[in-house]
């Protein structure tokens, strides 16, 4: 099963375009062929990739590679930027998101977390209430235990459980970051998208979050962009290098470290410690 | 070198912020010389009388009736105009015809909103000489002050701000409800509070839509006379300062409540500040 | 973890955003109608001016050229020509954007970056209390304080003049000058500033090479803002213009700016004289058009 | 015009409404004949507008108001249309400086002045300091009947004439100008400014009456006969009587007869 | 020498508050019994520390323990913030910075690189030349040969080479952090401190600019902020430990990771790959 869809994309990234190849019914979210401009730049190349649900899948790749950009398509964040071209498809749930008029629906189903944190100008508690007041909760209490579970959920509660109603700006950047997590988790998203999550964080809080991520695979499929191989290493099931707006190799995340099939992922994993 | 440059540069923010003060004060203090002798009860709650000085009670009810209604019908439109121009128009043709008629009209004398209020909303619309009629006129000329004070208050917002918000699965009303127009408070407030100074500082604009009665206004339909125009009548006939200055003072009372009162609001709605 | 009648009540919510798409789809449309208001607004007023403006030159056979370069006003001996008021606008808004613009600026980068907060927030509301007094209050004003200043200081027959215009109308930009162009100097960034402070920028040069680009388009928008209070203003100009028909020489000339023209003959204008008042108008509102055009220029030049 | 009526008359209930609008320079007297009017005829509400003459006469034509005060005479195609009472008239004074030494002038030397013939007040027996002319806008009543009766056209006026909107901007400019003659109604005048004589005659009422002054203009209420109400003739009817005529005369004004 | 030092800090951790302790001549920055407030609360509590001239000295902790308030004491940007309280001192070439009145004079000396990217929005080259030309340069070659150098040395160069004249705006998270260590060098500072410098890089990135570092190093002063263990293994001669506020261990590198003194310090270097 997991060797169809590494086969897949293992000649996805490899460019050809005949599009006849099967489905694999069990891939949460199915990208197939994906362009992307920034008006007249292209930051996407072809992209081609299946992701499992409930595994955790890591993409990697040198700054300005697209890493950013694949993600923000995953839950058509890109739709804010003007002049952002898209070809291709992204089939979350058998259903083709850019086709899909629901946006909004698609967001509450795919969380985000983003590489600087972008806390509101609220109070902690409203910040992590967000989410579930926009969807129409009101009941004090399930707000109250929706903020205190998605904290506790960040490694973030026991900072900020005495100054919830103060202002979450006033909290130090890492600490600003956890609590962004802790509002992605609010929603109890099917899928969740991060962004370098842990680039803010300290290693004691990184690990925690890490601990976080390990534990949420089982009900939630997460994408994480990050720089860290490490991170990678342990978190991921599966890891994608990404180099130029192209998808190089993706595959479980054990080959990918140990064995890497293409001499630029070899060189770049390698790098790191070399 | 630089050090005398910095210094030269400064004492010149020194020199204009002191020469602004300046003028502030000689103005204020001028109008409340010339004016303060006038200020007693009957003159402020008394009814008008064309014998004397008068009272001035129906004049500051009809200018407080102007600076509602065109606040109430130009507020909205304007800030949502700014969040269509900054928030959801492609930036292109529209946007820029949009923007350009904006700012022609704050360069439109207002005796020419004056006469075309007069043949519009006066007599086309049958509106009468009124108070609804200034209204509406007054409105056109405050519109553009404040869709550009709240564009820009809108730019400042943060793009991630949109980003987290978005990301939640909230749609675009709710983000910009919730996150966008209370970050952009200040901003929008100051324009408000400058469409106020150029409510209650026209003259030509309303005695030709509003007339100039001096009396009680029975309701929105009437014709009215407010403060503005009371000082303009004054000094253009009588040449009667001591009385233009009376009514002036009253109005930088008016004003200076009015202001204070938008601020107290404004503090009240921006959850940002904590 | 999640307790499960919290998640019922999510996913609950997430079957019904059909409602959410009408508001959004809806509201959207409604912003743009509320955005075309103004276009409608202007197109109507330009259509009600031109229409009434354009009604010589069309029916009655007068001479556009002649209206533009004439150099007699006197409507009732039926000689309409605007030269020496079109000259008079031009200075009078040149010399209040020179006078006004810089110390506006300045004002409210002082507000903003300098001044103490105490200070600054006393400040800031006194100078938009001066947005509202009424600007027949300011004509009084320099009638009574300006002009015989100028009078008593250079020693001139009469100090209603194109100097008086340009002083008062530079006082009536300040406050939506300082006003605007502060908002927008106080939402740059922080980090702009602490970005240009550690490689060791002094304060000033902060101020002046970081911070102000960095609010141009606010500080664009408090030019054209405060500009379109310059031209637009009457009341207080008809007060120390003098209003006389000459073409100004020199900064003592009393002049007739194009808003004063109208303000001041409309009210017993009639017939071809009313028509031409509007026909000044339409002149007046080239100027604007041609002015905004110029900024818009220089705005988008500065931007790169 | 019937609906309208009808409309006035029930929503009334008793009470007429008679707006006017116009003339800046009639407006004060309107308004003071409407408060006393206003003591005898209680259900009558007059609303009194002062927007200028010309707005005036618009507005008595198109019907949004039902009388037009007019400091101006009718022009023809005005005249065809509206039906003029004069229920007061308006002397005009040259005034000055109060310091000014000149203190009488012949009408020819008014219009020298106005014409720019005599620029310098020495050449009138004052000192030696240049004129400084103040005038109202084109197409002003006050103005118009000004020039006409001093002979003088408004092509003539001196170019560098400060030209002043309302009797009391003149006033106020002349009232801070050493150097400066202008002219207004006989209702502003007061110690700021120095009334001069014309060929010896003083500004009075009186010497306008018997016809020795002759700077003065008609006041103007016009109406539109089918935009006519009852109300609006008897409160013409009131100005004309004795009553409302002594009242013209308390506000610096002079009687029709 | 290094060993005088370690020595003298060792005790400092411990803060006893006797100031009798000989001062080492050749520490570049002395920083005596610091204690830091914003507003009421306290962040930093008696921090002593010496750093030596040319040596890489790494600080680490977990987040919010206050060691970007620290290093923000050292170029006195604290003093942007309203209500912060210094007490203690800071010395730097035997001159106390809160003492000297030319904050100018010690930010030319003292550069910095800031954890979230913060370029102006100006083209890349404006930013880069943006410090030389606040200190007088105009000539074009010698900026160009700044701008250039700079850039390479932040290993940004060949990414940017054709696009220096546009915004530096455009670039990625990761490629706006090198163009700011860029501008930061471009100033020739004598001491650089850097807040979490590559928490936005990928490897590849951040091994150039550790790289860099050890390059840098050889002229340089360097104070950096990392939550990257390895990063502070691999680069930095000496290495303090915060915690809430205060240095619980300051050695060399080698020691802290390898023998630590302090129980806690040891929980956190070895909680990394617990
Ligand atoms: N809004 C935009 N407009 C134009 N180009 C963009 C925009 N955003 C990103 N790019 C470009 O697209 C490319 C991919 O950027 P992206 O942010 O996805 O990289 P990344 O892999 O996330 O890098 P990093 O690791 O530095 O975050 C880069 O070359 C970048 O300059
Ligand atoms: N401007 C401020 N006002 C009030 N408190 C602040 C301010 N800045 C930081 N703090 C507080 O001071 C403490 C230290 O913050 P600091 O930013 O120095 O931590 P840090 O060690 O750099 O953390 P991180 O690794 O997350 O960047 C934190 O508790 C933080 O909440
Ligand atoms: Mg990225
Ligand atoms: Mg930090």
């Amino acid at each position: 099963m997991s060797a169809t869809t590494l086969e897949r994309n293992n000649k996805g990234t490899e460019k050809f375009s005949s599009n006849n190849e099967q489905q694999t019914t069990d891939a949460k979210i199915k990208v197939k062929n994906l362009d992307l401009f920034y008006g007249e730049k292209q930051a996407l190349y072809q992209v081609s990739l299946d992701i499992k649900e409930k595994e955790v899948t890591a993409l990697i790749g040198p700054s300005g590679c697209g890493k950013s950009t694949f993600l923000r398509t995953l839950n058509r964040m890109n739709d804010l930027i003007d002049g952002v071209k898209i070809n291709g498809e992204i089939v979350i749930d058998n259903e083709n998101i850019y086709n899909s008029s629901d946006v909004i629906k698609l967001r509450t189903r795919v969380g985000m977390v983003f590489q600087k944190p972008n806390l509101f100008p609220m109070s902690i508690f409203d910040n992590v209430a967000y989410g579930p007041r926009m969807q129409g909760i009101k009941n004090k209490k399930a707000l109250n235990k929706i903020v205190e579970e998605s904290l506790r959920g960040a490694a973030i509660w026991d900072e900020v459980k005495d100054r919830l109603k103060s202002s979450a700006l006033g909290l130090s950047g890492g600490q600003q970051q956890r609590v962004c997590i802790a509002r992605a988790i609010a929603m109890k998203p099917d899928v969740i998208l991060m962004d370098e999550p842990t680039s803010a964080l300290d290693p004691i809080s990184t690990l925690k979050v890490e601990e976080l991520i390990a534990q949420m695979k089982k009900d939630y499929t997460i994408v994480i962009v990050t720089h860290n191989m490490q991170q990678a290493a342990r978190v991921s099931d599966k890891t994608a290098f990404f180099l130029n707006g192209e998808i190089i190799e993706y595959d479980e995340t054990d080959h990918i470290f140990s064995m890497p099939k293409d001499q630029r992922t070899e060189d770049y994993v390698t790098g790191r410690f070399g | 070198m630089r050090k005398f440059k910095d210094n030269f540069m400064l004492g010149l923010l020194w020199f204009s912020a002191f020469l602004t003060v300046a003028v502030l004060v000689v103005i204020v203090g001028y109008i409340f010389f010339k004016g303060f002798r006038l200020i007693n009860f009957d003159f402020i709650f008394g009814d008008y009388s064309p014998v004397g000085h008068g009272g001035i009670w129906p004049m500051i009810i009809t200018t407080i009736y102007t600076i509602v209604i065109s606040l109430i019908i130009a507020t909205p439109i304007g800030i949502l105009a700014a969040v269509y121009l900054q928030e959801y128009a492609k930036q292109g043709r529209l946007v820029r015809v949009i923007r350009f008629a904006t700012e022609s009209l704050t360069g439109i004398p207002s005796i020419i909103y004056g006469l075309f209020g007069a043949v519009f909303f006066v007599t086309t619309l049958k509106l009468g000489m009124s108070i609804i009629a200034a209204s509406l006129t007054l409105t056109i000329i405050v519109l553009p002050v404040i869709i550009r004070t709240t564009e820009e208050a809108l730019k400042t917002v943060p793009l991630s701000y949109r980003e987290g918000s978005l990301a939640l699965g909230t749609t675009k009303l709710q983000t910009l409800y919730k996150v966008i127009l209370p970050s952009a408070m200040p901003g929008i407030l100051s324009g408000i509070i400058l469409s106020m100074g150029r409510i209650v500082g026209e003259s030509a604009a309303i005695f030709l839509t509003a007339g100039t009665v001096a009396a009680m206004p029975e309701s929105i339909f009437s014709s009215a006379r407010t403060l503005t125009v009371h000082s303009y009548l004054v000094t253009q006939e009588s040449g009667d300062i001591e009385l233009a200055a009376a009514v002036g003072i009253v109005l930088i009372v008016i004003i200076l409540v009015l202001n204070l009162s938008a601020t107290f609001i404004s503090k009240k709605l921006n959850k940002a500040d904590y | 973890m999640p307790s499960p009648s919290n998640e019922n009540q999510i996913v609950d919510m997430k079957k019904s955003n059909k409602l959410k798409y009408f508001f959004e789809s809806a509201s959207e449309k409604l912003f743009l109608i509320c955005a075309m208001l103004s276009v409608i607004s202007l197109l109507l007023i330009i259509g009600f001016v031109f229409y009434k403006g354009s009604h010589p030159f069309v029916a009655e056979g007068y001479s556009f050229i002649d209206f533009i370069f004439g150099m007699e006003w006197v409507p009732s001996e039926d000689k309409f020509g605007i030269l020496p008021m079109i000259v008079a606008s031009i200075f009078s808004t040149i010399g209040a954007l020179v006078i006004g613009v810089p110390i506006g600026l300045f004002t409210a980068i002082f507000l903003a970056e300098i001044a103490p907060k105490r200070v600054a927030k006393i400040i800031s509301p006194a100078v938009q209390l001066l947005a509202g007094i009424p600007s027949v209050l300011y004509g009084v004003f320099g009638l009574a304080i300006i002009v015989p200043m100028l009078q008593n200081n250079f020693g001139l027959a009469k100090g209603q003049s194109l100097l008086a215009v340009i002083i008062v109308l530079a006082i009536m930009m300040l406050p939506t000058i300082v006003t605007v162009a502060e908002t927008a100097i106080r939402a740059v960034p922080k980090t702009y500033r602490e970005g240009s402070l550690a490689l060791g920028a002094s304060p000033i040069g902060t101020i002046f090479k970081v911070v102000v680009p960095a609010a141009k388009s606010g500080i664009m928008a408090a030019i054209v803002l405060g500009l379109g209070r310059a031209i637009g203003e009457t009341m207080a100009v008809i007060l120390v213009a003098g209003n006389s028909l000459i073409l100004p020489t020199s900064l003592t000339d009393s002049v007739r700016p194009l808003t004063t023209n109208i303000a001041l003959e409309m009210g017993y204008a009639f017939g071809t004289h009313q028509e031409m008042l509007f026909a000044t108008g339409i002149v007046l509102f080239s100027f604007i058009l041609i002015l905004n055009f110029v900024l818009a220029k220089i705005s988008s030049k500065g931007g790169k | 015009g019937d609906s309208n009526d009808n409309e006035t008359e029930s929503s009334g209930t008793g009470t007429d409404t008679v707006s006017i609008s116009g003339s800046t320079s009639v407006g004060p007297l309107a308004e003071k004949l409407a408060e006393k009017y206003k003591e005898k005829q209680s259900n009558t509400n007059i609303e009194i507008n002062q927007i200028g003459s010309s707005a005036g006469i618009t507005n008595a034509i198109s019907g949004v108001s039902q009388i037009g005060m007019s400091s101006r005479d009718l022009k023809e195609e005005e005249a065809s249309e509206l039906t003029e009472t004069v229920i007061a008239y308006d002397g005009i004074v040259v005034v000055t400086h109060p310091s000014n030494k000149v203190k009488d002038l012949t009408m020819e030397e008014v219009k020298q002045i106005f014409t720019g013939e005599i620029t310098n007040w020495n050449q009138l027996g004052g000192e030696d300091m240049e004129i400084v002319v103040v005038s109202r806008e084109d197409g002003s009543g006050s103005r118009d009947a000004f020039q006409e009766i001093v002979g003088y056209s408004s092509g003539e006026l001196i170019r560098n004439s400060i030209i002043a909107s309302g009797n009391g901007n003149i006033k106020t400019t002349v009232a801070t100008n050493k150097h400066a003659v202008g002219f207004i109604s006989f209702e502003y005048i007061d110690d700021s400014i120095a009334t001069l004589k014309i060929n010896g005659v003083e500004a009075t009422a009186e010497n306008v009456l018997n016809q020795q002054y002759s700077l003065s203009r008609p006041f103007l209420f016009v109406h539109k006969d089918g935009n006519f109400t009852e109300a609006g003739q008897e409160f013409i009817d009131y100005i004309l009587s004795p009553d409302g005529q002594k009242i013209v005369s308390e506000a610096g004004a002079i009687p029709v007869k």
